[in-house]
């Protein structure tokens, strides 16, 4: 950018970085070179020479972040000088604590497992990816199998963990639910309880007399 | 055959679209013109949901007094607590068409904004592995009793959530209808995918009446259709430019 | 940095960014600048300024991310113009668009929240139970008390969901409710509409039946 005459490959270069950096952002996992060379269509060894790049000029910027190549992947990290300002936020973080909707999650996982995310969505309403990602890192539940249908989806359980931190001595303590669940029937019959759909008879003299009045 | 009927959403929209629709040259805006076009669109929803009907009703008895006091040859017979009253429901039905009107106006606002939001992606990636020791543990505190209740409520049955028109339900939307919001909206988005075209649709039968629209669309050469994946997700890309022909499709489509 | 001499303010400065960098990077939700303010012990002015210096910066070197404020807290997000690979890597896009009916009601219970089912229901002039619960089932928006009165009724506002959803910092950066009352012309089509003015010799019999309708 630097110089005056404009050079594209040197413009379609700093475009691919950047989409690099779009990317591995949002990325939950480490982005491997070669799924990155695949998205920008450009070869292994030009992304991996990009991500240094990437790499070092945050390194000389000083920056609070790092991108770093680890368990196959390229993914950003915060500097490792600065854990105890990390540590201190975590503390506080509101996440910390289990929202009313992690904990539907969580207990809709300990009363269907085995249970796919499909299907714990089919349940709540909305997406669950988020809230079951965050209870999977806590260790509150696990993968558990692959569902033996087309697509074999993955299944989550709960984890030992989980019964230790309930104190719970296994699954079959968990107490009884099905006694307090209405049927779907009996639901629907109090939502639609009064309602009516009859046919209106908008009375043909009145209107007809009304719309033709000049 | 009734093409194209709009999607009216309640008695105040169906009001204020019928007078706008007069727009053209707001001195020829009439009265009973709007009661007879009001009355016939009443006329047209032959099955009404009782809680829906009144509504509707009030704003068409509302109209018809209106209308007949202006054919009236003398105000002076009228009982002026009779005429205060009618100017009165008069300004409110005014009143409410032009609140109705402003959050009409500031829903497009917030579908522009919501639109360019979702231009960028949020990290929501959350701390590395290094720091899962540090993160306090989120059920300290939770009971047994608390888990069981968050299930008995996340498992109890929900009653469908119908979202959108479930009150003029008995109209079911029609290809036409569906026609008519897509070539409102495709020109304005561009591009987008058929999954998040339908994302808020509550029912599986607007699903597929989108999905009827979009091939009819798709007919008329007003967009271009991918889907790079069996199975997979539709890409649809509005490329009719702006000088389409919106009447053209409107004749042609489905009996709904 | 490019002087010689050590300046440890300037120095100060440089690390508290670079903690602001770590910290937005592990959060899942926009951090509040008071929130940082309390974490590194700084004033909130000097941590907005901070973080506004950062996102300049990452301007001026036209990185893939941007530093936003949004939903009344500072977080990452990738640059607009990158979508198309940000979709690619996505290969879903799991964020659902809104419904006519959906924006006109979040559009009323963002301006009269705290606002109540009936009182939205009187002003859309149709049932809003499906559409609010569905806002509500998003995170749209969510009960945030009881109406006083009688019956005490749920009151809805808003969420910083919604505030992410639109982008916007906070509640204040809604546009002025004033910008969209309808224009002169269309109040007058509206007022024309309705207008009542006797100018029409009728025959009586159809006056009879006008005034008869309901």
């Amino acid at each position: 950018m630097s110089d005056d005459i404009l050079n594209p490959i040197e413009d379609q270069v700093a475009e691919f970085k950047r989409a690099i950096e779009s990317i591995v952002l949002v990325a939950h996992d480490p982005v491997p070179a070669e799924l990155l060379a695949q998205l920008l269509e450009q070869p292994t060894v030009l992304i991996e020479q990009w991500c240094e790049e990437l790499a070092s000029g945050y390194a000389e910027d000083e920056r609070g972040f790092e991108l770093v190549h680890v368990a196959g992947g390229f993914r950003y990290q915060t500097a490792g000088d600065l854990t105890p300002y990390v540590e201190r936020f975590l503390l506080h973080d509101q996440r910390a604590r289990l929202s009313g909707a992690a904990l539907e999650t969580l207990a809709i996982v300990a009363y269907k497992q085995p249970i796919s995310r499909a299907q714990v969505a089919a349940i709540r309403g909305v997406d669950p990816d988020g809230v079951l990602r965050t209870l999977q890192a806590r260790g509150y539940i696990d993968e558990v199998g692959r569902d033996p249908g087309p697509g074999q989806a993955i299944l989550y359980g709960t984890t030992d963990s989980f019964l230790e931190k309930l104190g719970l001595p296994s699954l079959d303590d968990l107490p009884p639910i099905a006694e307090f669940i209405p049927s779907a029937e009996v639901v629907e019959a109090l939502e639609t309880g009064l309602r009516v759909t009859p046919v209106i008879e908008v009375a043909p003299s009145e209107i007809d007399g009304a719309t033709r009045a000049p | 055959m009734n093409v194209a009927t709009p999607v009216y959403e309640g008695p105040f929209d169906m009001l204020l679209q019928l007078i706008l629709k007069e727009q053209v040259d707001i001195y020829e805006v009439n009265l009973s013109t709007i009661v007879d076009a009001y009355l016939e669109e009443i006329e047209h929803m032959q099955v009404l949901d009782l809680d829906v009907a009144t509504g509707f009703l009030l704003i068409a008895a509302t109209l018809v007094e209106l209308k007949a006091r202006r054919l009236l040859p003398n105000m002076a017979d009228l009982d002026l607590d009779e005429e205060l009253a009618l100017w009165e429901e008069r300004d409110m039905l005014l009143s409410r068409l032009l609140e109705a009107k402003t959050f009409k106006d500031v829903a497009q606002i917030f579908a522009a904004l919501a639109d360019e939001a979702d231009q960028s992606f949020p990290r929501v990636v959350g701390p590395d592995e290094r720091f899962s020791d540090t993160l306090p543990d989120m059920l300290e505190g939770t009971t047994i009793t608390r888990l069981r209740n968050a299930a008995i409520s996340a498992l109890t049955p929900k009653p469908t959530p119908t979202v959108d028109l479930f009150h003029i339900n008995p109209i079911k939307t029609t290809v036409a209808d569906a026609v008519v919001e897509l070539l409102d909206e495709l020109p304005r988005v561009g591009q987008i995918s058929f999954r998040r075209l339908t994302a808020d649709l509550a029912d599986r039968i607007e699903v597929i009446i989108r999905f009827l629209a979009v091939l009819e669309l798709f007919k008329q050469g007003a967009i271009e259709l991918d889907q790079p994946e069996r199975f997979g997700d539709i890409e649809i890309l509005w490329s009719a430019g702006e000088e389409f022909d919106r009447e053209d499709v409107l004749i042609d489509t489905y009996e709904g």
